[in-house]
């Protein structure tokens, strides 16, 4: 009975990835699999378009991701992005720290009023995807995080 | 005088493309902030550039102020295009842009702050001499019912901070007056955080109408006057330009009463000041002056041949109108239907989806205004228009047989809308001849139950 | 019962990505695979617009088939469908019947113009989907027959 | 007199949805006969309804009579529209249609072999006294070289069978006469079964300007003239009417010339007279008489008013025409300019593909005649022109003016289109100016290279 390992579902992600396909959904048993390709909206969105909505933290956690490995951690609302709590302090994460949830990894900055970002998730840092100082829009991915 | 080159829209649907037309033809860039629910937005693909100002509810995305602020500076624009509706009659909006360095394509906050709370923008007309309806500010039961003898039933009950028809209450006589006010006081605080309210005449037999401004400040032009009488629950369905069979010496006080506002408060920009006209009294009252570009703006573009959208950016970069009010023509007649996605089968009921068809050709004398492609999804936080079909004609009768061809020949599948309510008001007779008043639709409405 | 394997699944997958379908569905037991590729029209056709291009009785034939069971053969050419050479006689083919590739199995008329339909597969005749004496299409199903 | 209620259209891309657009407003339903490549193209989404007539290539889908017939039947129309090109001059189709008892929308068999042959229709021109240009018939190089010696060169060979431009050949000396005679007979055979070839004058300075002729069968009326003239290699790139800096005697005499020659041979439907204007010596010749609706015919639907699709159903109806030469009255000016999908940096290489974004909003004085939509697919197998862009204005400069702002705001992304070339002859002096000749655009394009 379906016994495909996360081996497989990594093969299978890497086939249909090279394929010419944007959606999959698999359901064996008790197994179920669902994949869309990043941007799959029926017309390609112009360069300028972000990639859609915001992927709540718990989803994001979820084994499959699209691509590039790791969890995006989404910028919960617009502002500037801030990776120290001031300038010229430490960042507040960097690449091979190991977070929790509640884990603070910067602060998004909204007409002086200043946000603090949690992780949302526990593992390691990955990357820090948003640059310092700059416009992040709602649902932008700031950092990737390996979960625990 | 400051030359715009990159306009932030902060809104979405039908006026935020509408903007982008205008920006496109004037080589100017734009950057749209949507919602999450609008991401995949025909604006959001037609802006030079789109960002997510927050997930789908109005409050937290389009409302926001300082998200508005920051994303405009972040995505290096020079000026912010606040549309109508949302943010766009905000006196805090304008006063941040200010404080920002952001070109505010819109009055000042002083223009703001004279025409937002309709107490204030009432005395204003008083002082300038633009007649008023018959009426005032109540703060006790007492006050009411004193005022209500001077003014007379009906009467209207209003919130002093309340727009577009939300809060009203029609009160026939005394005896309901008490439980009325009760309720309405309650709701204007509930929807406006303001409990206050006023109580004016209720004119039975009125029509809508309204005057562009136009105004860089020093000179005050006007484009013409719209009626607007044909509404549903305050909210209009169909307008048009001009106004039909109004008698010459009214359309001239009415055209003369709004710029002698306009002129009153120093106001700068486009603008809309709108009148109940007393058919039956040859008056006309003033109801309120709208510090923005209107939803039927372009049955006045149709009948003057006016960019509105252009104007109003070039006032706002300081240049000086580029024309006197010789040179605003009048030609022909326009009409505008609001196509929404509504069932009026269903009482109204809004029926957002995706478009699996849109289609509006171009026939002659036909303006379609619209976020709608083929795949569009029309969410369902936001109001439910999809389409303004605007037809001129040089004749009014020839401005709506363009109007029922159009809603023939335009396809708009997937959605159920209210076309068919726009091809009964135009069919009907009462319609046609011009001039019906804003109890008009709601008369029309139980015969299209009987038909149907 | 489900004992699909990864080697299976990448059969499939191949099959599709070299075949004209732009959407699988694939329901075995338990297992069901849904498969959408990318770009494939976001509109729904409208209900006048028929199914769009002929498929070649050899694609037809493949094991993948989009619902219903047997293979469509499909009109070569717009025209009035004829069951049988003359009226009043017996239909070429009727179902249950056993048919080969050269098997003639209706008749279309284009102006006065007889063009003899073949079967173009081997099988058993599941049902005369077309009308008798009605247009059809170019490329809208004829028959169907279960491939022997 | 027999009124028609459902069309089937055999054809395809904008002039199907064109068609569509008129039967929508007149309450005529549609059928849509396409090849296999076109099945999800937006005709065939907007028609009634839509059958595939065969397989991709013309040969086998939209030029098979007996098919087209047999669809049109088989689906309960009773008239037949042809569009342009394709069947749409077919006098085998036309005289089906009459045995069948079915509706031609278009003229009789009788005017078709009238105008379908060049000579025929050239000595049919000689009859009513309409100028022709000097040349002839030739079946032997002897002919040949004894009728240029009359005709002087340089001169032109054409197929007698050909048409837009195929198979012609222009011959500068007599020393290349032998060699491309040779050719063009043996490519007149290959291209239209027919090897017959036939001299003529070749006028180095000439305007391609065509007449539109309106007939009911008893009278025959005119809707002005266009001027084609902005060609490459025969095919027409931007049409205008009226025709600019025309002398008015010049221009009286074309189009008395045309109802002349359409009166002359009995003509019923719409049609166009085209002529060779030889500005050099203020004279025109008669080219061809094209007995069908025009690619180029919304630039005289813009300046006249009328729907000459529905006067074409009209007519076919049996009905007379419902007003008289003093009726049409032309106003402003009108451009148009035909959009392809190909590359003119790549030697104006086709581009076929699926469009991602087709935006064309309501601009003033805009008309977009198009089958694009988002997601569109533009298959390989025919023509490359996605859409037509018509703009009018009160005059030439604002018609022009308004066609660049539109190259601006329109959008059509995914593939490559000639829109830069439309903006490089709307912006060049000399295209301003009015009045190029049909060497004008082979001129300009070697300037474009060195632009870029």
């Amino acid at each position: 009975m379906a016994d495909l390992t996360r081996a497989d579902i990594d093969e299978i992600l890497k086939l249909v990835d090279s394929s010419d396909f944007d959606e999959l959904k698999l359901e064996m048993g008790d197994l179920k699999l669902e994949l869309r390709r990043r941007g799959a909206a029926p017309v390609a969105p112009p360069a300028s378009a972000r990639a859609p909505a915001a992927k709540a933290p718990e989803a994001v956690a979820a084994p499959v991701v699209a691509s590039g490995g790791g969890s995006e951690i989404p910028a919960p609302l617009l502002g500037t992005f801030w990776h120290a709590p001031r300038p010229g302090a430490d960042p507040f994460v960097k690449p091979g720290d190991v977070v929790q949830a509640d884990t603070v990894i910067g602060i998004i900055e909204v007409m002086k009023l200043m946000n603090s970002v949690e992780a949302g998730i526990a593992g390691t840092v990955i990357e820090i995807t948003a640059p310092n100082g700059e416009l992040v829009e709602h649902g932008q991915c700031l950092i990737r995080i390996q979960p625990a | 005088m400051a030359s715009i080159r990159r306009i932030f829209i902060a809104n979405r649907g039908e006026i935020a493309v509408r903007i982008i037309r205008t920006a496109r033809a004037l080589g100017i860039e734009t950057v749209l902030g949507v919602s999450a629910a609008d991401a995949d937005s025909l604006g959001a693909k037609l802006a030079t550039r789109a960002v997510v100002l927050g997930p789908a509810p109005s409050k937290d995305s389009y409302l926001r102020v300082g998200t508005v602020i920051e994303a405009a500076k972040g995505t290096g624009c020079d000026a912010v295009h606040p549309g109508y509706g949302f943010l766009s009659e905000n006196r805090e909006l304008a006063q941040a842009c200010a404080d920002e360095g952001l070109i505010f394509i819109g009055p000042s906050p002083d223009n703001l702050t004279a025409v937002g709370d309709k107490l204030t923008a009432r005395s204003h007309a008083v002082a300038a001499q633009v007649p008023v309806v018959p009426g005032g500010t109540v703060e006790t039961l007492d006050d009411a019912t004193a005022l209500a003898e001077e003014v007379g039933f009906p009467l209207l009950i209003k919130a002093v901070s309340g727009g577009g028809g939300k809060g009203m209450k029609r009160v026939d006589d005394a005896k309901s007056l008490p439980a009325q006010l009760d309720m309405a006081m309650a709701e204007a605080e509930a929807a406006f955080g303001d409990p206050r309210v006023y109580l004016e005449r209720f004119v039975t037999v009125g029509r809508h109408v309204e005057v562009q401004i136009l105004s860089d400040g020093d000179t005050v032009l006007h484009a013409g006057e719209r009626d607007c009488s044909v509404q549903r629950r305050y909210q209009k369905v169909v307008e048009e330009a001009p106004a039909p069979n109004l008698p010459d010496a009214l359309r001239q006080g009415l055209l003369d009463a709004a710029v002698r506002y306009a002129t009153h408060i120093g106001y700068r920009s486009l603008g809309t000041v709108e009148f109940l006209v007393d058919v039956e009294r040859s008056e006309f009252y003033f109801l309120e002056m709208n510090a923005r570009v209107q939803v039927e703006h372009p049955v006045t573009e149709a009948i003057t041949g006016l960019d509105l959208i252009a104007l109003q950016i070039a006032i706002a970069e300081g240049n000086p109108l580029p024309m006197t009010q010789d040179d605003i023509h009048l030609s022909g007649h326009a009409v505008e239907c609001r196509l929404n996605a509504e069932d009026i089968a269903r009482d109204f009921m809004p029926s957002p989806g995706r478009v699996t068809q849109a289609w509006f050709p171009a026939l002659p004398g036909l303006r379609v205004d619209t976020h709608m492609q083929p795949g569009a999804m029309i969410p369902p936080y936001y109001d439910s228009m999809v389409a303004k079909l605007i037809t001129w004609g040089p004749s009014r009768d020839e401005a709506i047989a363009r109007m029922l061809t159009a809603l023939d020949v335009c396809v708009l599948e997937g959605i159920t809308t209210n076309a068919p309510l726009h091809r009964a008001i135009l069919s009907d007779p009462a319609f046609c001849k011009g001039g019906v008043d804003t109890t008009y639709l709601g008369g029309l409405l139980p015969k299209l139950g009987e038909n149907a």
